[in-house]
C-alpha cells in the first residue's frame, strides 16, 4: 500500500515537475521580450525533456547500469539495472542542446549589436 | 521518319537555330525562321501522311495524327505562317533582340502544327501551353506598358489552359485515356453532372483563345502591342486554335449526347459570340489608332464564326470555318500593311496619316481588298461568308442573332472605311512627303494574300472542298457544295461567278470613266493648304480627315462604352491583390508570434485530436 | 574499401574534421575538398545505384550490431533516390559556389565546413532508419544552417537566424518529445520496429506522439503555420545557402514528415490532415508571394508553396500520387535551385534585393536572365518542361479520387503563381533600366551550374522517362511498408503482426 | 490578454501531456529479464558485459551500439564551435590580443583557481579515461576540463589559448573517431565496429575500440567548449 503510494507521489512529483519545467520554459519563450531570456526559456524546456526522457527509464529499486564490482553486487541483491538507453540518448541531446544554445547566444549578441536592443519585439526588420 | 513529327522537329529545330544564328547576323536569323517555316510548309503540302505515330512520354501514349479536319487548319496555318516570316524579314529588320523574336515565332508556328496534330489531350495541352508562353514572350516583345498586357494576356490564358488541363484529368479519371476520339466516343456515357463540367471547362479554355466575351479584354491590347508581323499571325491562326477547338467540342463531342443541357450550353456561346461581335465593332469603330482599330475588329470577327460554330448546323459550320480561313487571310494582311505603314511611316495613328496612296500603292491595293473582304462584299471571299452565315442563321430560326450580327457588320462598315480612309485617302501630311513603297519582300506576301482572297471569293469551292471534308470527319455528314456555287435550304442558288462578273463590269466601267475625267486636273495639297477658306491654320493643328472622324457616333455610344468589362477586371484584380497584402501581414516579422503560432497549432491539433485522427 | 551508405556520412564528416589543418597548408583546400568528397559520393550514388538494381534495398548495419539494436542505414529505391538526387544537387551548388567567397577570412573558410556539413545532415536524415538517429542528423542540419543563415553581417541574417532558431528548436523540442514518449511505448528506436510494434500503442497516445512528430516536422517541412522561419533564413542567408535550403533542406524535412506518416504510424485518416494543411500552405504562400517587393523572399514563399503541393500529394496517398510527389520534390529541387541561383545574380548588388531594380537586366546579363526566366516558366508547370509533369501527375492522381475542387484550387493558385513570375520575367526584358545599377559578372562556376540544371530541366521536360523509372521505384518502395520492415528486420518472417 | 491566452495555451499542453505520461507507469519495469532480450535495453543490458567487455552499458550503448549517433553529436558540437566562429568572427589587428575581460579578476580568484586548475584537469582526464568503467566518460571529462579553462579564461586576464591548438586537438580528435570508424569498415564489415581484442571487463584497458573513441571525445569535447567559451567571451562590444 505505502509502495504505491509512494510511487504515486513520485511520478506526480517528477512528470509534473518536468512537464512543469517545459510549459516554464514555454511561457519564457511566448511570452519574454528580451532575447536571453527567450534563449534560457529555451534551455529550460530542454531541461524538462531531458529529466522526463531519464524518468521513463527509471527502474523501482534500480539500480545504475553499470556492471563495476559493486555494481554486481547489488543486482546479486536482487536489484535490477535501470534502462540504459534513455541515459545515453539523453547525454546526446544535452550536448546537442549546448551546441543550440551556444549558437543562440551568439546570434543574440550579434543582433544586439546590429539593432542595439535585445527586445525580440523591435527586431522586425524582416516581414511579410 | 513520319512526316508530322517531322515538321515539328523542323520548326523547333529552325526556333534554336534562328536563336543562335542570331549571334552571327541579325538577318541570318530572320531567314533561318523562314527557311524553317517555309520547308515545313513543303514538307506539309507535300508529303503529309496521315498515319498516327506513337510516342511514349512520361509513361503516357501520344499519338499525333492528321485528318480532314486539322488539315483544313493546318495549311492554313502553315502557309500564311510562311507569307508571315517571309514579310517578318523585311519587317524586323534592324530591330533588338532579333534572335529572341524568330525563336519564339517559330515556336509558336510549331506549337499551332503540334495542336492540329495532337489526337490526345496530353500532347495537345503541351503545345497549347508552348504556343501561349511563346505569344506572351512576344507581346511583351515592344515593351509597352511595362509588361501589364503581358500579365493579363498570361492570365486569362493560364484560366483557359488550366480549365483545359482539369477537363482533361477528369476526362482521364473516368474513361483512363487521354485520347481525343476515346472522349469523343465515351462521352456520352459520362454522369450528366461530369458531362456539363468536363464541357464547360472546354469551353471556357478554347473561348479564351477565340476571344469571346467576357474572355476577350486581353486580345485588343494584345493584338495591337505585339510586332506587326507576329500579329498577322497571332490574330489569324493563334485565335483559330481556338476555333478549332471549340470546332471539336461543340459538334463532335457535344452531339453525342441527347440532353438538352450541352444544347444551352451552344446557344449561350452563340449569344457571347453576337455580343463580341456587336461590342467589339462598336470599339473598333472610335479607335484612331489603326493596330488597335485592326485588333478589334479580330475580335469581332471572332465573334461570327463563334455564332457560326455554336449555332452547329451544317451551313453555319461551314460558314464558320470558311470564314476563319478568310479571316485568317485579310486579317493577316490588313496587320501587315499596318506594319508597313508603320515601317515607313513610324506611326500607325490614322489621325496623322493621310494620303499614303500615292507614296504606298501596293499597300493600298493588298490593303483595299482585304478591307472588302472583310466588310463582306462581293466578290471577295467575305461575303460568301457572311450569307452563308446568315441564311444559315435564318434557317435555324436565330432571328435576334441575325438582328445583332447585321448590325455589327455594318457597323464594320465604319470603321472599314475609316480604316482606309485614314491611312491611304486624304490629303497629304508634310512630314510623311519622303515615305516609299514597303521593300519587296514586305509587298510580295501581302499582294498574295490579297489575290487569293479574290481567287477564294471568286472560287470558294478551293475551300469549301476541305471543310467538308472536315466536317464530314467531324460527324457532320455529308455536306453539299459546289465549285461556285452555293446551294442553300430554299433550292435556290447563289451563283459567285455571276455576282463577280457583274460585279467587276461594273468597276470596270467606273473606273475607266473617272479615269477618263480626271485625267488632267487633279491637284494634290496637304492639310494645312485651307488658304480658300480664308483660315491660317498654325503648325500644331492637327487638321486630317481622321480626327473625329465618327464624333456624332461617338457622341451617342459614349455612355455604353464608358465601363469596360477590361475596368471591372481591373477592379477585381487590385481588390484581390489588396486581400493578398492584408493576408501577407500574418507574417509579423517579430519571431515570438511565430512560435506563438506554432503552440496555438499545436493545442488546436492537440484539442481536436479526436476530430481529426480518430 | 567496399563501398556503403556509410560512406555519405563518414567522408564528409572526415573531411570536415580534416578542413581547418588542410587550411594551414593552403586556403584552397578549404573550396577544393568539399568538391572532392561529393565527387566521390556521387560515385557512392551510382555504385549504389546500381547494386539496388540487382540485390534490392541496402540496408548498412553499423558496428555491427544488426536492426533493432544497433543503428542502420536504408539505401532504398526511396532513400536511394532522394539521396543521390540530394548529392547531385549539393555538387552543383558547389561548382555554384567555388567561387562565391574568397577564402581568405576565416569565416569564409567556415562558410564551407558548415555548407558541407547540412548537406550531410539532409543525407543523413534520409538514409537512416533509427528515429533518435534522424533527430542528430536533424540537428547537424539546423545547427549548419543557423549559422549560415546568419552569415552575411551586413544584412539581416542574424535576426532571420535566430527565429529560425526559435521556431527551430521548438521543432526539435516537439520531436524529442515524440520518440520520448514512443520509447516510452514500444522499447525501440528502430523504424521498422516502432511500425511493427505500433499497432499495440493505445489510440489516444499515439494519436498524441503524432501530434507532436506532426508539429516538430511540419516546421521543417515549412507546413502553414509553422513556416514563419522560412521566408527570413531563405531571403537572408548567402545564395548558396538558399539553394540548399530550397533544394536539399526543405527535402529533407518533407521526407521526415512522410516517413513518420506513412511508416511508423498507422492512421489513415492523417492523409486527409495532410491534405487540408497542404492546401492551407499553398494557398497562404502563393498569396504572400504575390506581393512580395524582394525577389528573395517571393521565391521563399514560392518554395514553401510548392512543399504545400507536395503534401497535398502524399496526403492523397495513391501510388500515383506519391510518384507525382517525389517527381515534383526533383523538379522543385532543380528548378528552384536554378531560380535561387540566377536570382541571387541579379540582385548581387542590390542590398534590398527589390524586384523594383531588376528592370531591363534582361540586356544588360543576357545568359542569367534567360536562366531565370527558364526556370519561370518551368516551375509554374509550363510544358515542355520538367515541372508540367509532376503537376500532371498530381492532378491526375487528385482527379482520380474526385477531388475536383482540389484541382480547381491547386490551377488557381498556379495563376497566382503566373502572374507574379512573369511580373519578373516581364520586367527582366522589358522594363526600363534602372539608374545605377551595377552588374555583377556570373563566375564561370556559377554558369556552369545552371546550365546544368537548365540542361536537366530541359531534358527531364522533353524526356521524363529519363527519370521516372527511378522515382516510380522510389514511390513503391515508400508505399510499401511490409517490405520495408521485412528488408530492415530480416529475422522477423511473421508478418501477420503488420498492421498496414 | 495574449498572457491569458498563453496560460491557457500552457494549461492545455500541460493537461495532454500529463494525460499522456499518466499512462507510463513511473518505475514500472519495461525490460523485462534482460535474458529474453524483449526490447532493445534488455539485449544491451545481456550482451554488453560478454560481448564488449565494458562495465559500463551507458559508455557501450553511446560509444558502440550506438555510436553513429555520438559521431553526430560530436559533429554537431564543432559545427556549433564553428558557427560561432562564423558568426561572431571579428578581423583582429595585428598583434592584437584578444581581451578576455577588462577587469583583473580578484586576488582570490586567482590564486584559488591556480591551485585547482591542475586538480580540474586531472579530474576530467580521469573521467573520460575510465569512461567505460565508471559513470562518466568523454563528454563529462571534457566539459569538466573545459571548466577548468573556463575558470583560468575567468581569473587571468592574459590567459589565452592558442587557438591553432584548439584547432588541431577538435581535429585530431574528430579525425580518430572518424578513422577508426572507417577502420572498422575495412577489417570487420562494418562502420564503426570494434576490431581490436575487447580483453577483461573492469579493466582499464578494455572494450577494445571504446577506450580510444572515448578519450578522443573527450578531447574534442574540452577543445571544442574551450573554442566556444573563447569565442564568447572575448567578442567584446565595441564595433
Amino acid at each position: 500500500m505505502s509502495s504505491i503510494d509512494y510511487n504515486q507521489i513520485m511520478s506526480i512529483g517528477i512528470y509534473g515537475s518536468a512537464i512543469g519545467l517545459i510549459l516554464i520554459g514555454l511561457y519564457a519563450v511566448l511570452m519574454k521580450k528580451h532575447l536571453t531570456k527567450i534563449v534560457i526559456g529555451l534551455s529550460i524546456i530542454d531541461a524538462g525533456i531531458h529529466l522526463l526522457f531519464v524518468a521513463i527509464g527509471y527502474i523501482d529499486n534500480g539500480t545504475a547500469p553499470i556492471f563495476s564490482p559493486k555494481g554486481l553486487e547489488m543486482m546479486a541483491a536482487g536489484k535490477t539495472m535501470v534502462d540504459p538507453v534513455p541515459q545515453a540518448l539523453v547525454l546526446t541531446a544535452i550536448v546537442i542542446g549546448f551546441g543550440v544554445t551556444a549558437v543562440a547566444l551568439s546570434l543574440v549578441i550579434r543582433l544586439y549589436r546590429h539593432n542595439k536592443t535585445a527586445r525580440i519585439d523591435q527586431i522586425k526588420s524582416l516581414k511579410w | 521518319m513520319n512526316s508530322l513529327f517531322l515538321i515539328i522537329l523542323i520548326l523547333m529545330g529552325g526556333a534554336v537555330l534562328a536563336y543562335i544564328a542570331k549571334k552571327v547576323n541579325p538577318m541570318l536569323s530572320s531567314i533561318v525562321s523562314f527557311v524553317a517555316i517555309a520547308s515545313a510548309a513543303a514538307v506539309f503540302f507535300l508529303m503529309a501522311d496521315r498515319e498516327p505515330v506513337i510516342l511514349h512520354i512520361g509513361g503516357f501514349e501520344l499519338q499525333w495524327g492528321l485528318n480532314a479536319y486539322s488539315w483544313v487548319f493546318g495549311a492554313m496555318v502553315i502557309s500564311m505562317a510562311t507569307l508571315a516570316s517571309l514579310y517578318s524579314i523585311a519587317y524586323m529588320k534592324g530591330k533588338d533582340r532579333l534572335g529572341y523574336f524568330n525563336l519564339n515565332f517559330t515556336l509558336s508556328v510549331a506549337a499551332m502544327m503540334g495542336i492540329l496534330f495532337s489526337m490526345d489531350w496530353i500532347s495537345f495541352f503541351i503545345f497549347w501551353e508552348i504556343m501561349t508562353w511563346s505569344s506572351f514572350l512576344i507581346i511583351v516583345y515592344n515593351g509597352i506598358s511595362e509588361g501589364k498586357i503581358g500579365i493579363k494576356y498570361m492570365i486569362f490564358s493560364a484560366i483557359g489552359g488550366y480549365s483545359m488541363l482539369m477537363a482533361m484529368v477528369i476526362t482521364k479519371s473516368q474513361i483512363d485515356s487521354f485520347l481525343i476520339a476515346d472522349l469523343i466516343s465515351s462521352f456520352s456515357s459520362m454522369s450528366l453532372g461530369l458531362q456539363a463540367l468536363i464541357g464547360v471547362l472546354f469551353l471556357i479554355a478554347f473561348s479564351v483563345k477565340s476571344a469571346v466575351m467576357p474572355l476577350h479584354v486581353w486580345a485588343p491590347r494584345a493584338y495591337a502591342d505585339s510586332p506587326m508581323s507576329y500579329t498577322s499571325i497571332f490574330s489569324g491562326l493563334l485565335s483559330k486554335m481556338g476555333v478549332f477547338g471549340l470546332g471539336i467540342m461543340l459538334i463532335s463531342v457535344f452531339s453525342k449526347t441527347t440532353n438538352g443541357n450541352i444544347f444551352i450550353y451552344s446557344e449561350v456561346l452563340a449569344w457571347l459570340g453576337a455580343i463580341t461581335g456587336v461590342i467589339a465593332t462598336f470599339y473598333a469603330i472610335i479607335q484612331t489608332d489603326a493596330k488597335r482599330l485592326l485588333a478589334y475588329s479580330s475580335v469581332a470577327q471572332l465573334g461570327y464564326i463563334v455564332v457560326g460554330l455554336a449555332i452547329g448546323t451544317k451551313l453555319s459550320v461551314m460558314a464558320a470555318l470558311f470564314m476563319a480561313i478568310m479571316h485568317a487571310i485579310f486579317k493577316g494582311t490588313l496587320f501587315m500593311v499596318v506594319g508597313a505603314v508603320e515601317k515607313q511611316t513610324g506611326t500607325t495613328d490614322m489621325t496623322k496619316l493621310g494620303a499614303l496612296i500615292r507614296k504606298m500603292p501596293w499597300t493600298f491595293v493588298a490593303s483595299l481588298m482585304s478591307i472588302i473582304a472583310l466588310a463582306g462584299i462581293p466578290p471577295l471571299g467575305g461575303f460568301v461568308g457572311k450569307w452563308m452565315l446568315y441564311e444559315s442563321m435564318i434557317t435555324s430560326d436565330h432571328y435576334f442573332l441575325i438582328i445583332m450580327t447585321f448590325l455589327s457588320s455594318t457597323a464594320a462598315f465604319l470603321y472599314s472605311y475609316r480604316f482606309l480612309f485614314g491611312i491611304f485617302l486624304g490629303q497629304e501630311e508634310k512630314e510623311f512627303e519622303n515615305v516609299k513603297e514597303a521593300p519587296a519582300i514586305m509587298v510580295v506576301p501581302m499582294i498574295l494574300l490579297a489575290a487569293s482572297l479574290f481567287f477564294f471569293g471568286v472560287f470558294p469551292g478551293y475551300i469549301f472542298e476541305p471543310i467538308a471534308n472536315g466536317m464530314e470527319y467531324l460527324g457532320m455528314g455529308h455536306v453539299d457544295w459546289n465549285m461556285t456555287v452555293l446551294s442553300n435550304g430554299w433550292g435556290n442558288h447563289v451563283d459567285t461567278l455571276s455576282i463577280v462578273n457583274s460585279v467587276l463590269t461594273v468597276f470596270g466601267i467606273a473606273f475607266i470613266f473617272l479615269g477618263l475625267k480626271n485625267r488632267k486636273k487633279t491637284r494634290y495639297v496637304t492639310t494645312k493648304d485651307i488658304h480658300t477658306g480664308g483660315e491660317i491654320p498654325t503648325e500644331n493643328d492637327n487638321l486630317t480627315y481622321a480626327v473625329d472622324f465618327y464624333k456624332p457616333f461617338e457622341r451617342a455610344i459614349e455612355p455604353a462604352m464608358k465601363r469596360k468589362m477590361d475596368f471591372y477586371y481591373n477592379k477585381f484584380g487590385e481588390g484581390i491583390e489588396t486581400l493578398f497584402d492584408f493576408v501577407r501581414r500574418l507574417y509579423t516579422g517579430n519571431g515570438q508570434t511565430y512560435a506563438l503560432y506554432v503552440v496555438i497549432f499545436l493545442v488546436i491539433l492537440l484539442i481536436f485530436s479526436e476530430q481529426i485522427f480518430f | 574499401m567496399v563501398i556503403s551508405p556509410v560512406h555519405y556520412v563518414a567522408v564528409p564528416l572526415l573531411a570536415a574534421f580534416l578542413m581547418p589543418l588542410l587550411s594551414k597548408i593552403n586556403r584552397e583546400f578549404v573550396r577544393i575538398i568539399p568538391g572532392l568528397v561529393l565527387i566521390y559520393l556521387g560515385y557512392v550514388s551510382v555504385t549504389l545505384m546500381n547494386q539496388l538494381a540487382e540485390t534490392g534495398t541496402i540496408v548498412e548495419t553499423i558496428a555491427g550490431w544488426s536492426a533493432p539494436f544497433g543503428i542502420n542505414l536504408v539505401f532504398s529505391p526511396f532513400t536511394g533516390f532522394l539521396a543521390s538526387m540530394m548529392t547531385a544537387m549539393a555538387f552543383i551548388i558547389w561548382i555554384y559556389s567555388y567561387r562565391f567567397k574568397k577564402v581568405d577570412s576565416e569565416p569564409a573558410q567556415r562558410f564551407y565546413i558548415l555548407q558541407m556539413m547540412l548537406v550531410t545532415g539532409t543525407i543523413g536524415i534520409v538514409l537512416t532508419g533509427d528515429i533518435f538517429n534522424f533527430f542528430v542528423f536533424m540537428e547537424i542540419t539546423a545547427i549548419s544552417a543557423y549559422a549560415l543563415t546568419a552569415f552575411y553581417r551586413h544584412r539581416d541574417g542574424a535576426e532571420a537566424g535566430f527565429k529560425y532558431l526559435l521556431i527551430g528548436s521548438f521543432a526539435s523540442t516537439f520531436i524529442l518529445l515524440a520518440i520520448v514518449l514512443l520509447y516510452s511505448q514500444v522499447g525501440t528506436l528502430n523504424m521498422a520496429e516502432i511500425a511493427q510494434r505500433m499497432h499495440t500503442v493505445p489510440m489516444p497516445m499515439k494519436v498524441s506522439i503524432l501530434i507532436l512528430f506532426l508539429v516538430g516536422l511540419g516546421i521543417e517541412a515549412e507546413m502553414f503555420p509553422l513556416n514563419g522561419w522560412a521566408p527570413d533564413a531563405y531571403s537572408q542567408a548567402p545564395g548558396p545557402v538558399g539553394v540548399t535550403f530550397a533544394a536539399l533542406v526543405v527535402k529533407a524535412g518533407v521526407y521526415g514528415l512522410i516517413r513518420v506518416v506513412y511508416t511508423l504510424f498507422d492512421i489513415p485518416s492523417v492523409g486527409e490532415f495532410l491534405i487540408i494543411m497542404g492546401a492551407v500552405t499553398l494557398v497562404i504562400s502563393e498569396v504572400a508571394a504575390l506581393k512580395q517587393t524582394n525577389i528573395k523572399r517571393m521565391l521563399a514563399y514560392s518554395s514553401i508553396g510548392q512543399m504545400g503541393v507536395v503534401l497535398i500529394a502524399f496526403g492523397i496517398g495513391t501510388t500515383e500520387a506519391v510518384f507525382g510527389a517525389l517527381f515534383l520534390m526533383f523538379n522543385h529541387a532543380i528548378i528552384k535551385g536554378l531560380l535561387f541561383m540566377s536570382g541571387s545574380y541579379l540582385v548581387y548588388n542590390n542590398p534590398e534585393k527589390e524586384i523594383k531594380y531588376l528592370s531591363g537586366y534582361g540586356m544588360k546579363m543576357p545568359v542569367i536572365s534567360l536562366f531565370f526566366s527558364l526556370g519561370a516558366l518551368a516551375i509554374v508547370g509550363l510544358p515542355p518542361f520538367a515541372g508540367f509533369w509532376s503537376k500532371l501527375y498530381i492532378l491526375m492522381s487528385a482527379a482520380d479520387s474526385s477531388l475536383y475542387g482540389l484541382i480547381a484550387l491547386i490551377l488557381a493558385v498556379s495563376i497566382i503563381e503566373i502572374v507574379y513570375y512573369f511580373r519578373v520575367v516581364g520586367r527582366l526584358y522589358f522594363g526600363k533600366p534602372a539608374e545605377g545599377s551595377i552588374m555583377h559578372k556570373a563566375t564561370p562556376g556559377g554558369i556552369i551550374a545552371m546550365s546544368i540544371l537548365s540542361i536537366t530541366i530541359l531534358v527531364v521536360g522533353f524526356y521524363p522517362d529519363i527519370i521516372s523509372s527511378y522515382i516510380h521505384n522510389a514511390a513503391e518502395a515508400l508505399l510499401d511498408k511490409a517490405q520495408y520492415i521485412e528488408n530492415v528486420l530480416p529475422s522477423v518472417n511473421d508478418l501477420t503482426q503488420i498492421q498496414n | 490578454m495574449k498572457k491569458v491566452l498563453v496560460i491557457l495555451m500552457l494549461a492545455v499542453i500541460g493537461y495532454s501531456l500529463g494525460t499522456s505520461f499518466s499512462t507510463i507507469k513511473f518505475g514500472e519495469n519495461r525490460i523485462g529479464d534482460p535474458k529474453e532480450e524483449k526490447n532493445v535495453a534488455a539485449y544491451y543490458l545481456n550482451r554488453t558485459p560478454d560481448e564488449l567487455s565494458v562495465a559500463n552499458v551507458i559508455t557501450a550503448i553511446v560509444v558502440n551500439y550506438r555510436g553513429f549517433d555520438t559521431l553526430g553529436e560530436v559533429s554537431v558540437l564543432f559545427l556549433a564551435a564553428t558557427g560561432l566562429g562564423s558568426i561572431l568572427y571579428r578581423r583582429r589587428k595585428k598583434g592584437e590580443h584578444p581581451e578576455v575581460i577588462t577587469k583583473p579578476a580578484s586576488q582570490l580568484l586567482q590564486s584559488g583557481s591556480k591551485l585547482i586548475y591542475p586538480a580540474i584537469l586531472v579530474l576530467g582526464a580521469y573521467v573520460f579515461i575510465h569512461g567505460h568503467l565508471t559513470p562518466g566518460g568523454g563528454f563529462q571529462g571534457g566539459a569538466i576540463i573545459a571548466t577548468g579553462l573556463l575558470l583560468m579564461m575567468m581569473a587571468y586576464k592574459d590567459f589565452e589559448i592558442r587557438h591553432n591548438v584548439l584547432t588541431w586537438v577538435e581535429s585530431i580528435a574528430g579525425i580518430t573517431f572518424v578513422s577508426l570508424g572507417l577502420t572498422g569498415l575495412i577489417y570487420g564489415k562494418t562502420f564503426l565496429e570494434n576490431f581490436l581484442p575487447t580483453g577483461n571487463i573492469n579493466d582499464v584497458v578494455s572494450g577494445g575500440i571504446i577506450p580510444i573513441i572515448y578519450i578522443a571525445v573527450g578531447f574534442k569535447v574540452a577543445a571544442e567548449l574551450a573554442g566556444v567559451l573563447e569565442t564568447l567571451l572575448s567578442n567584446k562590444e565595441n564595433d
